[in-house]
């Protein structure tokens, strides 16, 4: 069955793709598709890499592993795009930017002061 | 009554029902679940300390599985000690919290941009708990990988909601660290399931893994471990995350958070995989490693704590430099080949790094309490604005000044307790260099804290503006700093709950 | 048997080419629309068809049908809705002679 | 391996990668939303070819759909955003992300580097894999039996490692209360609100599909312990009926505030609680079914979890994009000094605030 090992090798490159997304671009948008990219790549590897049962059937712990991961992927990507959305309305612009900008009072709670 | 599987589901379920309880919305959920997080785990600790002392290492088997097939938890005397921390520290915090945020309901606050954190903080702090609790006790690879995502998901939301642009940018870069943090040790663990065809952590370390699978899922999993805990070249998320977080949340990140991705590190490398030690993998140049980047660092984080203009960010830098005593505990750890280590790791060096991470949780929990009170009183957060509180915030710079002598290791204290202990394992084993950089650090501590010490005690210059901080706040950060001292007291007890199944690689 | 559910499939195959060129090739935003609703939709019936003579019980069949339906329906509806918008942006229709795909001005609406 | 067999896997493989190289490196945002739904669709036809027919319904359920509409509504608020800050219309979006460039020039190449040797390590790494058949999957088979649930994938799922679903749930509901505790402002959903809520075509589309993929759901959820299917599945399904009313203005956006949202958000993971403690006081051990009552106890779970988890999916869908209306302030993190912040740091590039663009 070597067509697993090529999904494997194929999960692996979609690992680095992701990786290479998340590291080179700044647009907090494709940091998301990166670490989807980098998820869905180790997946793959865990399915595909993963020995057929002697009867031929797939192996399901790591199936199961990759349904939880699935979950826990979206629950990720939700989080991160909405922060990356906050962090555009708020500052103008979907990027981090290098620390070095100027340093904002700090908005303590004031319970005592109505807005 | 004192079965472990009871205890380790009170610890788990306790703080997630709880939760579940403090979604309700109103004012009463906020605070009962709290305080019913606060008691499960309490309460847990407690018990599994007993049952630990009586019948060392015990196991649950979750879902009544055995051991390949089912999840486990394992409860060792680390896991114990870590989760008695947790506990206390939480506690303290949780009590911290229900002033700081103001009331939810109160319209006023409701209104103000902190009328989320009222609302939301305590369920995010919850789960962050269950989280922490689940880290401490899980012995499953997959496992750990989703408490560890949870970890990540609840601490960032803490970050964001403080009501400021840098906030936002801090959490959402804090957010980043820790998925790609988690997706590397997601990539370990899949490396291990299919080299070894076992999740979970026994019956890895029984198979001894040391092939070339097994060494780059550890490569892959300790770089994505070390990025979640901040050492030295990936700390640049960590300052400012902890300083522009609420201060509650910050006193969370920097005393608990931090601690548990470096937790699971020790674990892999000491218990599984047994590193430098004849059985285990790679060799001790690899504890050196992480041993130089912990010293580097302690270093890097003192200096940059003495530049800072930001009382938090101070306090956050110093946290940087804290970590890095942990990682220095790794070179010290194999036992010289003369003195006949006895199979196991040198027990000073392992209970060492390990009563630093107490004490400094303890500590640094204080040190960001009373630094909140301190910049809540004058509404602003840099050094110089905090001059002349000293003497109108008695409790709380007693606080501050307690934790920051146990940090910099002055005698009464735990953190002397634990600096003593390294640098027992250090001249012991002749190298000097480790011994160095430990007391080194420990005068560049003294530093930073003597820094914000001279600005507080400054009698003539009034602050600004100053506004009085309710008691509850006061006294959770003193109550803290108390117990930082009380812990380096009590060494004796804690150190032997540490010896139970600890010291040598599991195999 | 097998030829003609092969010859089948394979036409169906042809149809979804077809739409895709018309995506390709149509100057606007409307054209592309009636491309591809009217060729995929036909193409996936086909498909079905072609399917549906391979042996199988007929409950299998019975859900390549409901599946091929569902396919109908939501194309039309989602092309309903892709139109109406593009018209509330005023996004005319290209006329006029010689409207080839070459400015492929009407991309931004889709 | 006959060809043809070889062929698809091929095709299949160059097609996954391709899309994600085609993502990662294209410079408009629209595209690489789109790429990135059919990126998903190509992954779920990928696990269809690895014998993982759950997987293959769950990525193109949340995987492609959830996330696509996640993604592409997020696109939708960015492009608002861009042009109500006087910047040119959709395509302002995309050229704010056209025009900046992927960091400076050596960062790249360093990148390029690391990923190079990392690829090279992991190839060599991958076939260094001791093809030792594992103990577990086997004695998966033999003890499945015991659970009284043929399909092995869910018995994982939800008995032998229940715990880890127990965690992934609470993970969903950490992801809703996390989007819930961020700065939210209005929930509208498009700007013709008011004629596409009336729209007799949604309208008709809507009253037909929504029994038709509900009884889908209810069909997944009964057959999950036999054949694929299950409770997260049948909970996107439902989310995306969910995502439907609520962006046709039908169902009255969902909110944090309303505590019906809330009881159902929490509702899966507190049956789950329960059942694990119910359990717990009959056999001793957490979430350990009595014997012979494990078909009962996942059955309940898995209705209430595939309600809670539509709803908390839907919740996200909507709150994720409900941005307050903000005029935007460029300055930001506070100086720390530590030169090291820029180098590592995830940041990337310099600021990329409007007027600095080009």
């Amino acid at each position: 069955m070597n067509a697993a090992i090529l999904y494997a090798l194929a999960g692996g490159g979609l690992f680095l793709l992701g990786l290479l997304g998340l590291l080179a671009r700044s647009h907090l948008f494709w940091k998301v598709f990166g670490l989807n990219f980098m998820g869905s790549g180790i997946f793959l590897l865990l399915v595909a890499g993963a020995p057929r049962l002697p009867d031929g059937g797939a192996d399901p712990v790591p199936q199961a592993m990759v349904l939880t991961g699935i979950v826990v992927a979206v629950s990720a990507t939700a989080v991160a795009l909405g922060m990356a959305l906050r962090v555009m309305s708020r500052t103008g612009a979907p990027y981090l930017s290098e620390s070095g900008g100027r340093p904002d009072s700090l908005e303590i709670s004031e319970p005592e002061e109505a807005p | 009554m004192n079965a472990p599987e009871l205890w380790t589901t009170v610890a788990i379920v306790g703080p997630l029902a709880a939760a579940v309880v403090s979604l309700g919305g109103g004012r009463r959920h906020i605070l009962g679940g709290l305080a019913l997080g606060a008691l499960a785990s309490c309460s847990a600790a407690v018990a599994l300390v007993r049952i630990v002392f009586e019948r060392g290492v015990v196991r649950h088997h979750m879902g009544g599985w055995g051991q390949p097939l089912g999840i486990e938890l394992r409860v060792d005397g680390l896991s114990v000690v870590m989760l008695a921390t947790t506990a206390v520290v939480g506690t303290a915090i949780s009590f911290y919290a229900t002033s700081y945020f103001g009331d939810a309901a109160d319209p006023r606050v409701e209104r103000s941009p902190a009328g989320r954190g009222a609302r939301f903080f305590a369920p995010l702090w919850l789960f962050l708990w269950t989280a922490l609790n689940g880290i401490y006790l899980s012995a499953d690879l997959f496992n750990l990988y989703v408490t560890l995502e949870m970890l990540g998901l609840s601490s960032a939301a803490l970050v964001t909601l403080a009501v400021s642009n840098k906030a936002v940018e801090a959490g959402m870069r804090y957010l980043l660290v820790s998925l790609t943090g988690s997706l590397l040790f997601l990539f370990g663990v899949a490396l291990l399931y299919l080299g070894y065809g076992t999740l979970s952590l026994e019956g890895l370390g029984a198979l001894e893994p040391s092939g070339t699978p097994a060494i780059w899922a550890l490569a892959v999993m300790t770089v994505g471990l070390a990025a979640k805990t901040a050492l030295f070249p990936l700390h640049a998320w960590l300052p400012p995350a902890h300083a522009a977080a609420p201060a509650p949340a910050s006193a969370l990140l920097s005393a608990l958070v931090v601690k548990a991705s470096f937790y699971v590190l020790a674990r892999l490398w000491l218990h599984v995989y047994g590193v430098g030690m004849p059985g285990g993998a790679l060799g001790r140049p690899a504890l050196v490693v992480l041993g130089v980047l912990g010293g580097a660092a302690i270093i890097w984080g003192s200096l940059l704590a003495l530049r800072q203009v930001s009382l938090k960010r101070l306090i956050a830098y110093s946290t940087v430099a804290q970590l890095g005593y942990l990682f220095i505990m790794f070179p010290l750890l194999p036992p010289v080949e003369g003195l006949g280590g006895g199979g196991g790791w040198s027990v000073p060096a392992f209970s060492g790094g390990i009563y630093h991470a107490l004490s400094h949780a303890l500590a640094k929990g204080a040190m960001f309490m009373a630094a909140g009170s301190m910049s809540y009183a004058v509404a602003d957060d840099d050094i110089r604005a905090v001059s002349g509180v000293a003497h109108r915030l008695p409790m709380s710079f007693l606080a501050f000044g307690i934790g920051g002598l146990s940090l910099a290791g002055i005698p009464p204290s735990g953190g002397f307790v634990a600096k003593w202990l390294l640098l027992t394992a250090a001249l012991e084993s002749g190298r000097w260099l480790w011994a160095g950089v430990i007391v080194v650090g420990g005068l560049l501590t003294l530093a930073y804290v003597l820094l914000v010490a001279r600005y507080a005690l400054d009698v003539e210059r009034e602050p600004a503006s100053f506004r009085s901080v309710p008691r509850r706040m006061e006294w959770a950060a003193l109550g803290l700093a108390v117990l930082a001292v009380i812990l380096g007291l009590r060494a004796v007890e804690v150190l032997e709950l540490l010896s139970v199944g600890g010291f040598a690689p599991w195999r | 048997m097998q030829i003609l559910s092969g010859a089948l499939l394979v036409a169906g195959g042809f149809f979804f080419l077809a739409g895709t060129v018309g995506l390709l090739r149509f100057p606007d935003v409307y054209c592309r629309l009636h491309a591809i609703t009217k060729a995929d939709n036909l193409g996936l019936g086909l498909v079905v068809l072609g399917l549906s003579l391979q042996p199988a019980e007929w409950s299998e069949r019975l859900q390549l049908l409901l599946i091929w339906l569902l396919a109908l329906v939501a194309a039309a509806t989602v092309c309903h809705l892709l139109a109406r918008d593009s018209l509330h942006r005023r996004i005319e229709p290209r006329t006029g002679p010689g409207c080839s795909a070459a400015d492929g001005v009407g991309r931004e609406g889709a | 391996m006959t060809g043809l067999a070889w062929a698809l896997d091929g095709a299949l493989v160059l097609l996954l990668l391709g899309l994600a190289a085609r993502v990662v490196l294209t410079r408009d945002l629209f595209e690489a939303t789109v790429l990135f739904i059919g990126f998903g669709l190509t992954l779920s036809l990928v696990w269809v070819r690895l014998g993982a027919p759950d997987l293959a319904l769950a990525e193109a359920a949340l995987g492609t759909g959830v996330t696509g509409a996640l993604i592409l509504y997020a696109y939708r608020r960015l492009s608002e955003r861009e042009e109500s800050w006087g910047r040119e219309g959709r395509a302002g979006a995309r050229r704010t992300s056209r025009a900046q460039p992927a960091g400076t020039r050596w960062r790249r190449r360093i990148l390029g580097v690391v990923v190079g040797t990392l690829a090279a390590g992991f190839a060599v790494l991958l076939l260094a894999l001791p093809g030792r058949a594992p103990l577990l999957p086997s004695s998966v088979a033999e003890r499945l039996a015991e659970t009284g649930i043929s399909n092995p994938v869910t018995g994982v799922v939800l008995n032998f490692r229940a715990y880890d679903t127990l965690l992934e749930v609470a993970v969903l509901v950490v992801a809703l209360v996390a989007v819930w505790s961020m700065d939210r402002g209005s929930r509208e959903f498009s700007r013709l609100e008011e004629d596409v809520g009336s729209d007799r075509v949604l309208g008709a589309f809507t009253r037909l599909v929504v029994p038709v993929v509900g009884l889908t759901a209810v069909y997944l959820v009964r057959v999950g312990s036999e054949a694929p299917g299950g409770a997260f599945q049948a909970g996107a399904l439902l989310a995306g009926i969910g995502v439907l009313l609520a962006a046709g203005g039908i169902l009255r956006p969902v909110t944090a505030e309303d505590p019906r949202v809330r009881a159902l958000a929490v509702a899966g993971l507190a049956v789950v609680i329960l059942a694990g403690l119910v359990s717990q006081a009959w056999t001793g051990s957490f979430l350990a079914y009595p014997d012979g009552m494990a078909p009962a106890f996942v059955l309940l779970m898995e209705a209430v979890l595939t309600v809670s988890i539509a709803v908390i999916l839907t919740a996200l869908f909507v709150d994720v994009t409900a941005l307050p209306e903000s005029e935007p302030s460029p300055e930001r993190v506070d100086p720390t000094g530590d030169p090291l912040g820029r180098a590592v740091g995830i940041g990337g590039a310099r600021v990329r605030a409007a007027e600095e663009g080009e």
